[in-house]
């Protein structure tokens, strides 16, 4: 059993994904999604303790030896992302239960939770997999499931944001192909390692450069790096609740973990950083994105559309650790991967609340809800400071990562910028709550607080934002030492 | 214990918050609590003069940086003033929150508890990363405080507070922190400092610019403003907090950052630090400049305290021990005076639904206790005796000639004037005034309410006692700078 | 419709053999080119060229919309169920010498299983999206 | 000469370009969507041309045929997936135009931002 965890975390989500679908009855096809992800997460953790312990784990599918057939590895990063998606996923679907069932058509349930944990196997057959053509197939998957996830939103906008986020995804996964196919066609190679040992050889060729840059953007549009993100504002805006907690909390993160897979093992940092210089076009837009988006993100008037600005700015700063290319810098990207799934997940849960309570997320709508839903603005504001970088919270461990990467380089202008980005954060947060606890309620039958099925779940991912700010050592040790291992460091 | 004393008043709102539905009994849990918190805080004046003061490490969140809590002289004489005067507060509070009928009193004393807790935090704290922890929760649980009216006024002030200190602390503060563990390798506060022989002295310079306007709770001038803003707060929260835990949570963090992290002689070694002593003499004079400008009372006396914390900075800045000696004195002498000139404030407006001084002519009839306490405050603050006020501008004064500073000796001096006329106004015109034609007063004006004046009395005769009495401040001070 | 009579005749004809080739490709794609998608597929077209002749409502008589959409989820689970047994068998995933004594024999099996559940799969998705868009009515 | 040597690839970079075009120039979604379509097959060709050798014949081995060249199987092997991904895609977007023209009655872009800015 052991032995096969490996494949065993990819293969259970993908068999449960069906028989959620078989089951036709919302309740079970909940339990059996529910099932899943938390097998999923403790399949995660049990690797994640495995790879801490006796170090990266292979297996070969069909006991076909690498390259020829495909591997599975799971290194200290990919195992810190399967426990990211699958404990997302395993808080996100006691969540779903109720917020699902008032916002989709009972007779869709059942396919609801079928494309959820279907999404959930593609990020974690990504983050799994050793074989760059697996990644495609795998992204594809958690690709289609969530735009069909978000096509079931309740706004009609929900179609057009999922059609934009089909088209924008799939011209950047199909760019993901060619850069495949390129790299595939000079080493004849798809596994990871291999092609990281082939691909100095003919790094000279201008195949290698082109295969690169359709990499990169390809990458980048999946990771909605400014100014590749359009699909994401409108997409996580009018997704059901469920969804966009999920999806929030892992979509991107996963194709982070691409974009430090690709350029960092498999082209290695040396010829990303040094020959194409990957940190001159990824530091700028990194910049830009937190300065701008979380300008945007002030002034929006749906506080979802507001928090998915929000990502797009937070993405900025995984991006600014990763491209400063130093162990600290990764270590901070990396570590701001887990953080920000935490905030972000805890922040859209709570949306998700208002969402079943008020039936609106529009920031006018939450008047007053500080005193009608005191735990879930609670949950709110203690979310909200952890994305500004109040310490004791996680935003402020990932933020002291990153400003002592930036320092360590000397590069006084991008500590500023990090630290800008707190203060905007700050402005757009509390646009929120000062409606929420300063604007007296609408007349009308009062709004109650949400109920405990919805506050659980968010509460332990707000915890979980208190608990690794408090006590981060476990943390900031998996992200420095998964940094050093791409780094090739050795740890 | 220093845990204790941050878990205890933490504990207390809790209580207060679970008693919310009898004001009796969730009074009587703030007084308790508060008494209790006092109590254990002299406890630790012992092993403190003894040298047995002992250090805490709670739990490391980062390898090497931990949450730890350490009680040292500095720590102990902000956690006298500040767990003394809250139970004094909270009585004031009782009288005023009643007399005034404020709302959402449960959560006032809630907040009111929790910001004491971290003031506790901010004075125990070992490091500058538990600071600077402490620092923040400070900021976040007085904002509701700030807030408390809810109005459009009330919330605009807030943004200010809010925005002002966490720009500094998030732009400035912490990124000299983060920038301090880059280059010494620890945060951690130790008596002669952590930063000598580090890094160029150039690098060392900007660090502490960095870290004297990064503090925004010192106020220095220009990022003052919140301050002021603060003062629509209900009175008890400007006295206890915008004059004692709040505001001297930053110029005790300056302090600290002088003589723990930079260390004396370092620190008179900088190139910046004559320029940011005489930053924060302009301070002073500008904050008294302004105080006479205006006639709200409130207002006032907030500029007076940005004013008279740039006295502390300017101490920490001299880089002497009799510098240090006259800042630390400060804090408890500024907030013995200022809490009673706060409380005086309070109790004109419940007592009259007064705020401006030019309408206090002749109250001081009806209200002699009061204007009397008020009195002895602005005595304290001008620093003449018998106010405890002269011992600190005495150490101050010294500390000038010390480091040969003629002009800044100047400025003390040109200052306290300026706070003699501004300050001793307000009871001139309620003593000697008439009282104005169209003065409408509510018939039967009296004396503010009971618990009150109490406490009016008892930080006013605190003031009187400090300057008989300065010898423990001072043997805590020596402590800190011989350490 | 009912005037279309070589169209009828003609698909009467066809769609058995269309459906027996389909199950030719897929039984000899051991040997030759072929397999369970290109099965599928061929599968699903003799039932597209039934619905198109004989209507949708017949072809929803011959193969519900309910089996439709059972197929395609059971065929992904004959697929990774393979899989699963391979590893309980004491192989590792979709180890196919585990599932006989003899490895030829065993990957003769493990492929068959596999490539049954691919034809089923995509025999039921290619079907439940004819069925999908030929069943919406124009508003 | 050289240039012709690689037509292969100039055909694929047309396609791609033809379709991104397209995807890029049309307002009409099910249009965009022919883009997206073409734009992928132009990569499928890719990959297949990629594995092609002139002269070379299926990799099936034969008894007897020990020494013939074979194109080399793993691209179209890699195609057959992205075809499979390709028609999911198409499924799925035309599915949802569907909905969209059910919802706005419309599937021209410019007008489904008209009513969106109305409400």
């Amino acid at each position: 059993m052991r032995e096969n965890l490996p494949v065993l975390q990819v293969v259970v989500p993908l068999l449960a994904a069906p028989l959620a679908f078989l089951v036709r009855r919302p309740r079970l096809s909940w339990l059996v999604a529910l099932g899943a992800a938390f097998w999923a997460f403790f399949a995660a953790l049990s690797l994640l303790t495995g790879v801490l312990a006796s170090g990266a784990i292979g297996y070969e599918i069909g006991g076909w030896e690498p390259p020829w057939g495909i591997e599975y590895r799971i290194d200290e990063l990919s195992a810190w992302v399967l426990v990211i998606v699958s404990g997302i996923a395993a808080v996100v679907l006691p969540f779903a239960r109720a917020s699902v069932e008032r916002e989709i058509e009972r007779d869709r349930i059942p396919l609801f939770y079928t494309a959820l944990i279907l999404c959930m196997t593609g990020l974690l057959g990504i983050a799994a997999t050793g074989d760059v053509f697996n990644v495609f197939v795998f992204l594809e998957i958690s690709s289609l499931s969530a735009y069909g996830l978000i096509a079931m939103g309740q706004n009609r906008r929900a179609l057009t944001s999922s059609y934009q986020y089909l088209i924008m995804g799939s011209v950047g996964a199909t760019f993901i192909v060619i850069g495949i196919g390129l790299m595939y066609s000079m080493t004849g190679t798809l596994n990871m390692a291999d092609l990281a040992e082939r691909l100095p050889a003919v790094a000279a060729s201008r195949t290698i450069p082109v295969a690169f840059a359709f990499l990169a953007v390809g990458v980048s549009l999946k990771l909605a790096l400014f100014p590749l993100h359009l699909w994401l504002p409108n997409a996580y805006t009018y997704a059901p609740s469920a969804v966009t907690a999920f999806i929030a909390s892992t979509a991107t993160k996963v194709a982070v973990y691409m974009l430090l897979r690709f350029f960092f093992t498999v082209f290695g940092a040396a010829f990303s950083f040094e020959v194409m210089h990957l940190d001159r076009i990824l530091m700028p837009l990194a910049l830009v994105a937190i300065v701008a988006m979380s300008l945007v993100a002030i002034n929006q008037e749906n506080g979802k559309r507001l928090l998915a600005y929000s990502s797009v700015a937070q993405i900025g700063y995984m991006v600014l650790g990763i491209s400063l290319a130093s162990v600290l810098g990764v270590a901070a990207g990396v570590l701001h991967l887990f953080n920000h799934a935490l905030m972000k997940g805890s922040l859209f849960m709570a949306m998700g609340c208002v969402m079943y309570r008020v039936g609106s997320c529009r920031v006018e709508a939450m008047a007053g809800l500080g005193k009608t839903m005191p735990f879930t603005m609670a949950a709110f504001v203690v979310g909200g400071l952890s994305l500004i970088g109040v310490p004791l919270t996680v935003g402020f461990i990932s933020k002291w990562y990153l400003v002592q990467a930036a320092l360590e380089k000397g590069m006084w202008g991008i500590a500023a910028v990090v630290l800008l980005g707190s203060l905007l954060a700050l402005a757009y947060v509390w646009k929120v709550v000062e409606v929420a606890y300063f604007r007296p309620p609408p007349d009308g039958p009062g709004v109650r607080e949400a109920p405990l099925s919805l506050l659980i779940p968010t509460w332990v991912l707000v915890a979980a934002n208190l608990w690794f700010g408090i006590d981060a050592k476990t943390t900031a040790g998996v992200a420095l030492r998964a940094a050093r291992m791409l780094l090739g460091a050795g740890s | 214990m220093a845990a204790v004393a941050i878990a205890l008043p933490a504990l207390g709102a809790f209580v207060v918050l679970a008693l919310g539905k009898w004001p009796n009994a969730r009074e009587a849990a703030t007084l308790t609590t508060g008494v209790a918190l006092f109590a254990l805080v002299v406890s630790m004046i012992h092993p403190v003069e003894d040298g047995t003061g002992q250090g805490w490490t709670l739990l490391e969140v980062l390898p090497g940086v931990t949450l730890g809590l350490e009680v040292e002289p500095l720590g102990l004489v902000f956690a006298l003033v500040a767990s003394l005067l809250w139970p004094v507060t909270s009585l004031y509070a009782i009288g005023y929150m009643r007399g005034h009928h404020e709302e959402n009193q449960t959560r006032f004393y809630f907040f009111f508890a929790i910001a004491i807790s971290a003031a506790m935090g901010v004075a125990f704290s070992a490091n500058l990363f538990t600071l600077f922890a402490f620092y923040e929760i400070l900021t976040l649980c007085t904002f509701p405080l700030v807030t408390h009216h809810g109005t459009e006024e009330a919330r605009k002030a807030g943004r200010v507070y809010l925005g002002i200190l966490l720009t500094t602390s998030v732009g400035f503060q912490l990124l000299a922190i983060i920038w301090t563990w880059q280059i010494a390798g620890t945060v951690d506060f130790r008596p002669g400092g952590i930063l000598a022989g580090t890094a160029s002295k150039g690098v060392l310079s900007a660090l502490l610019v960095l870290f004297v306007f990064g503090v925004g709770k010192a106020a220095v001038m220009p990022f003052h403003r919140w301050l002021p803003a603060a003062m629509v707060a209900p009175t008890p929260v400007s006295a206890l907090l915008h004059a004692v835990a709040v505001v001297k949570a930053g110029v005790f963090t300056i302090l600290k950052v002088a003589v723990y992290v930079f260390g004396l002689d370092l620190l008179g070694t900088l190139s910046s630090t004559p320029w940011l002593a005489w930053a924060a003499a302009a301070t002073i004079i500008l904050g008294s400049l302004v105080a006479f400008t205006k006639d709200n009372l409130k207002a006032r006396l907030a500029y007076s305290t940005i004013s008279q914390l740039s006295y502390i900075v300017l101490g920490a800045l001299l880089a002497n021990e009799a510098g240090i000696i006259g800042g630390g004195m400060h804090i408890a002498m500024h907030a013995f005076g200022k809490i009673t000139l706060f409380f005086g404030a309070g109790a004109v407006l419940v007592a009259a639904h007064e705020t401006d001084i030019s309408r206090m002519h002749g109250l001081g009839r009806t209200m002699p206790i009061t204007f009397g306490a008020f009195f002895v405050g602005a005595l304290s603050i001008i620093g003449v005796p018998p106010a405890g006020g002269a011992w600190s501008k005495w150490f101050l004064g010294l500390g000038t000639l010390e480091a040969g500073q003629l002009g800044l000796l100047a400025t003390l001096m040109v200052s306290s004037l300026l706070s003699l006329v501004y300050l001793l106004e307000v009871p001139v015109r309620a003593f000697f005034g008439r009282p104005p034609e169209d003065a409408h007063h509510p018939e039967g004006i009296h004396e503010a309410p009971l618990p009150s004046l109490i406490a009016i009395v008892f930080t006013a005769l605190a003031t009187l006692t400090l300057f008989v009495h300065p010898g423990l401040l001072h043997d805590l001070m020596t402590m800190v700078v011989s350490r | 419709m009912d005037d279309r009579v070589i169209l009828r005749v003609g698909a009467k004809v066809l769609i058995p053999f269309i459906l027996l080739f389909a199950l030719y490709v897929q039984f000899h794609g051991d040997y030759g080119p072929g397999g369970g998608f290109q099965a599928g597929v061929i599968f699903a077209a003799g039932f597209v060229l039934y619905a198109l002749v004989y209507g949708l409502g017949n072809a929803k008589k011959v193969m519900p919309p309910a089996v439709v959409h059972v197929c395609s989820a059971l065929g992904v689970m004959i697929f990774a169920g393979t899989g699963v047994v391979t590893m309980l068998l004491g192989g590792g995933f979709l180890d196919y010498n585990a599932l006989a004594h003899d490895p030829h024999h065993g990957q003769h099996w493990g492929i068959f299983s596999v490539e049954a559940g691919v034809l089923v799969t995509v025999f039921g998705v290619m079907v439940s999206i004819f069925y999908a868009f030929a069943g919406r009515r124009s508003s | 000469m050289r240039l012709l040597g690689y037509f292969n690839y100039w055909i694929v970079v047309a396609l791609m370009m033809i379709g991104f075009y397209t995807m890029i120039s049309r307002g009409n979604l099910v249009k965009k969507l022919v883009g997206l379509s073409v734009f992928q097959t132009s990569v499928m060709i890719l990959y297949i041309s990629l594995g092609k050798i002139f002269g070379g014949t299926a990799p099936i081995l034969l008894e007897g045929e020990e020494h013939v060249v074979y194109t080399n199987p793993i691209p179209s092997v890699l195609i057959l997936t992205a075809i499979v991904v390709g028609v999911a895609t198409l499924a799925v977007g035309l599915a949802l135009v569907v909905r969209i023209h059910e919802a706005y009655g419309t599937i021209e872009e410019d007008e489904i931002h008209v009513q969106d800015d109305v409400m």
